[in-house]
């Protein structure tokens, strides 16, 4: 049972980018019931920078806040840079988060580079060598 | 911040007549009740004293009354004790799926030293059918073991029927079969009595009828056999070793005496408002559904799924209108499981994620119940706005 | 009439400090400390709080530390979770005569279920001989318990010659013999640190320095493998089920914290308040010889054997003064066995039976030692006058 | 560990008939320090009637209150009379004993008919039929 960070609270208080892109360049789909996490991130993509990103969530107070870190983070980097932001990054940014909710960060990770993989798969009919999300 | 409390089956507030009565037992009348002087003898009488109103509340003989340090010990003394003292006679015990973990895990560290347990079968209420014990019993069989509550989906089991099954099967046996029953959820809740239900066995908690955490006791009929859990002095007749926890015990016996006098108000005043709260939540909230049986279910539990949205963001976005719940989810138990009681009555692990307890106690207020019915839709709105789940309902 | 407390090694009068500090817990901070609301986090959070000051008394880390309901179970606990999680390298404990008796039954439960228990000889003084256990090892041993200081006479163990003797012997084996230590009449009244003992496991109870009844804990140092002794729940980190006792730990907390403060006053004060008593006694009353080690004795503790006496009766006869005293003799134990601790020291029934121990405590004041010394020569010269052993001697 | 009666404490307080007779008719003599108890029974008779008892107990709370209670018992009793009295009454005349006491109580009536016994052996040469203490 966690004892969530003050950031972590803020960010589940009042998620940032919560929603659906029309239109978007990259969608990545992870997780499943069973497991009790479920998200889905979706990117917008200019000149390989990533000018938006949104997401919609089903889980826990971490799933909720390594989601909205995670859109966070990724605005305004390029593929490249997106693609170095671990989950580490994420629960660094987060102040930490419980051991027993570190699964979270990895799927906000997977569901970062979904969207990615989808994004080159459109535009250079090649997704992002050897990727398939976490087994959870 | 408004603060309402709607987690009494975790736990519940000590009554402030509990905390009176307890209180001289710490710096005036603190003598070891095993002591034979005067402050001993003091002390012991307390416990006398507090046995008997235990003893009463159950309909049990004070002989019959051992007091231990909590729920869990009660369930661990309870199994451990007839499987180590009975191994001789046989070592199968018949249990069901969705006891508490108290009872679950001591049974696993039983089949570990060689004993053999199955589960009773339980309906999408939870409900178990007293006859399929026939069907699982064997020659082996020493012990059923049978919450008389659950702690989560508030569904009541049969007990009276099952001892009646039991009774019936031991005429035929050498080897009596025994009925414990785990009565944390109901003691000094709804009425309980040791002969209307016909158990050898009955664990019970103080925490969680206005009395003190960690002191529990466990009724075992006369007769009974039964060897320690606890191994050391004989205090409780031998059977339950080390100082006695005077002022817990004597704040037992306290919540006891007010739970008999005051059950049959509590009863109906937590039925109408848990109905209030629930015909409230299905009027304001779509695609909500009802866990455990409609009818015989603790008056004081109201376990629903919300589909959509996960337990554990409910319960926090609530508990930041400072709203205590509790929920079967998988984030909020320490293991990546959800609720195993929610899997055992057929929930599938959407609904067991979903799923939020309220449970409801003496101090709660219908401006309690209406400040949820305020506050709660809108936060499975706003937390369905963002579940990925909820995008083809719209 | 006057009053005066004799007997802290049975128990002691809970500090008004650490009744202050539960206070709060039973009414108003009552959460479930496995609750993730509000309600459960301030609890859990109290709870910690309480862990770290067991754990800076001790000298151990925080995750070291688990808490129990009691001193017998903190006794159980690492003696059955020692041996159930290890019985496939080894079968074989060694422990001491003079154990209490939460060590002895337990051990005899376990020489019940196939483990085999050596008992190391004690001297005149129960003192055991630290190169003892390099005769009495094999292969099979796995624990070794002793306890810190012996509750009837006082004595104190050499666990540090001890813990030396085993790490040698640890060199050269694969299974590693653990060292525990009953340290429930020393923790809060001696200095007790778990690194200069050398201990893998200790247990204490709080209601023997002035903590609440009810409530105990178990040291564990890092990577000691041991299985649960309460099955249930994730408490504790799972290795202590049930819902916390979070007055009884918060109590616990306190008194760690106190103690830490006062040891230093109490030892020297105790010391020569016994001192006096000692002296006193022995002027004003012949035949009378001390129980225990002369110097290496725990500050509280005076055990005497008065010859041609039997010790309830010159018990009863001190509480009708007031004065509350305890004995070693059989009389007083329901057992009709004298105290084990008196015969494994060598001593005779007749001596056994003649023994009173008088335990100081940080309210003990020279009035109440004065008026003993007033009030208990006339009292063994009456019984003696009573006695037909006392004939001869006249 | 014992719950005495009033009455029990009162025979301890103050106990009755405690010492020695000299030049007794008979003594008994029962118990060893092994068990914790021994009991010393004096008595003086006279045309068959007990005139005068008295005890010396090593012993508990019930062991002094048992010989206190026992020698009141017997003063005045014809020698047949006196063998009549069982530990039972003895318990009863006391409002009880705990039932780990109860063998205090066996002691008395032991001790008693201990120093009939030896009276009757001194006068008539041959000491009650079949008599010897109960075994502790
Ligand atoms: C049904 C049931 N059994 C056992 C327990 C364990 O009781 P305790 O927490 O007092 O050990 C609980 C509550 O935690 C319970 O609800
Ligand atoms: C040495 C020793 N060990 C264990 C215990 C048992 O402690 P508790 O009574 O808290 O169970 C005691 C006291 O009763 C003791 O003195």
């Amino acid at each position: 049972m966690p004892q969530y960070s003050e950031k972590v609270m803020e960010h589940f208080r009042n998620p940032h980018n919560v929603g659906e892109i029309e239109n978007p360049d990259g969608v990545g789909h992870v997780g499943n019931p069973v497991c009790g996490d479920i998200m889905e991130m979706y990117i917008k993509v200019k000149d390989n920078v990533i000018v938006d990103a949104k997401f919609k969530t089903f889980g826990c107070g971490a799933a909720i806040a390594t989601s909205s870190m995670m859109t966070d983070l990724v605005k305004g980097k390029t593929i490249e840079e997106a693609l170095q932001i671990s989950n580490r990054a994420v629960v660094e940014a987060l102040d930490g988060l419980p051991a027993i909710k570190l699964h979270c960060s990895v799927l906000a990770e997977d569901a970062l580079k979904g969207a990615i993989n989808d994004y080159l798969k459109k535009t250079t009919g090649k997704g992002l060598p050897n990727w398939k999300p976490h087994e959870d | 911040m408004e603060k309402a409390y709607f987690d009494y089956a975790a736990t519940t507030p000590t009554h402030p007549e509990v905390v009176t009565a307890m209180l001289p037992y710490f710096e005036e009348k603190f003598g070891n009740p095993s002591s034979i002087h005067g402050f001993g003898r003091e002390t012991k009488a307390a416990i006398q004293d507090a046995r008997l109103k235990v003893a009463d509340l159950l309909g049990a003989d004070q002989a019959e009354i051992v007091f231990t340090g909590s729920g869990t010990e009660s369930d661990n003394f309870a199994l451990e004790g007839v499987a180590f003292s009975r191994e001789k006679e046989g070592r199968h015990i018949i249990s069901t799926p969705i006891e508490h973990h108290a009872i679950l895990e001591t049974l696993k560290f039983l089949e570990k030293r060689g004993f053999k347990v199955t589960y009773l079968p339980v309906d999408q209420y939870g409900m178990v059918n007293p006859e399929d014990i026939k069907k699982y019993v064997n020659d082996e069989t020493i012990l059923v073991s049978v919450m008389h509550a659950n702690n989560e989906i508030g569904t009541i089991e049969p007990l009276a029927e099952i001892s009646k099954v039991i009774r019936e099967l031991n005429i035929n046996r050498e080897n009596r079969i025994y009925l414990h029953t785990d009565a944390v959820q109901t003691v000094g809740q709804i009425p309980v009595n040791v002969n209307e239900l016909g158990v050898d066995l009955l664990s019970l908690s103080a925490h969680k009828f206005y009395g003190p955490k960690g002191v529990g006791a466990l009724y075992i009929r006369k007769g009974t056999k039964l060897v320690s859990f606890m191994h050391g002095g004989e205090q409780e007749r031998g059977r339950r070793a080390s100082t006695e926890n005077v002022p817990g015990i004597v704040g037992l016996g306290k919540a006891c005496e007010i739970a008999k006098k005051e059950l049959p108000v509590w009863t109906t005043e937590l039925t109408r408002l848990r109905d209030k709260l629930k015909n409230g939540l299905f009027a304001k909230i779509s695609d909500i559904e009802l866990n455990g049986h409609p009818t015989l279910r603790l008056p004081k539990n109201l376990d629903v799924s919300i589909q959509y949205v996960e337990g554990e963001s409910m319960l926090l976005s609530l508990d930041m209108e400072g709203i205590a719940v509790s929920t079967g989810s998988a984030c909020s138990s320490g293991s990546l499981e959800p609720s195993h009681v929610m899997l055992a009555i057929g929930k599938t692990h959407e609904q067991a994620h979903g799923s939020i307890r309220f449970s409801l106690g003496r101090l709660t207020t219908e401006k309690e119940i209406d400040y949820v019915l305020e506050v709660f839709p809108p936060i499975v709105e706003r937390l369905r706005k963002m579940s990925p789940l909820y995008k083809g309902v719209k």
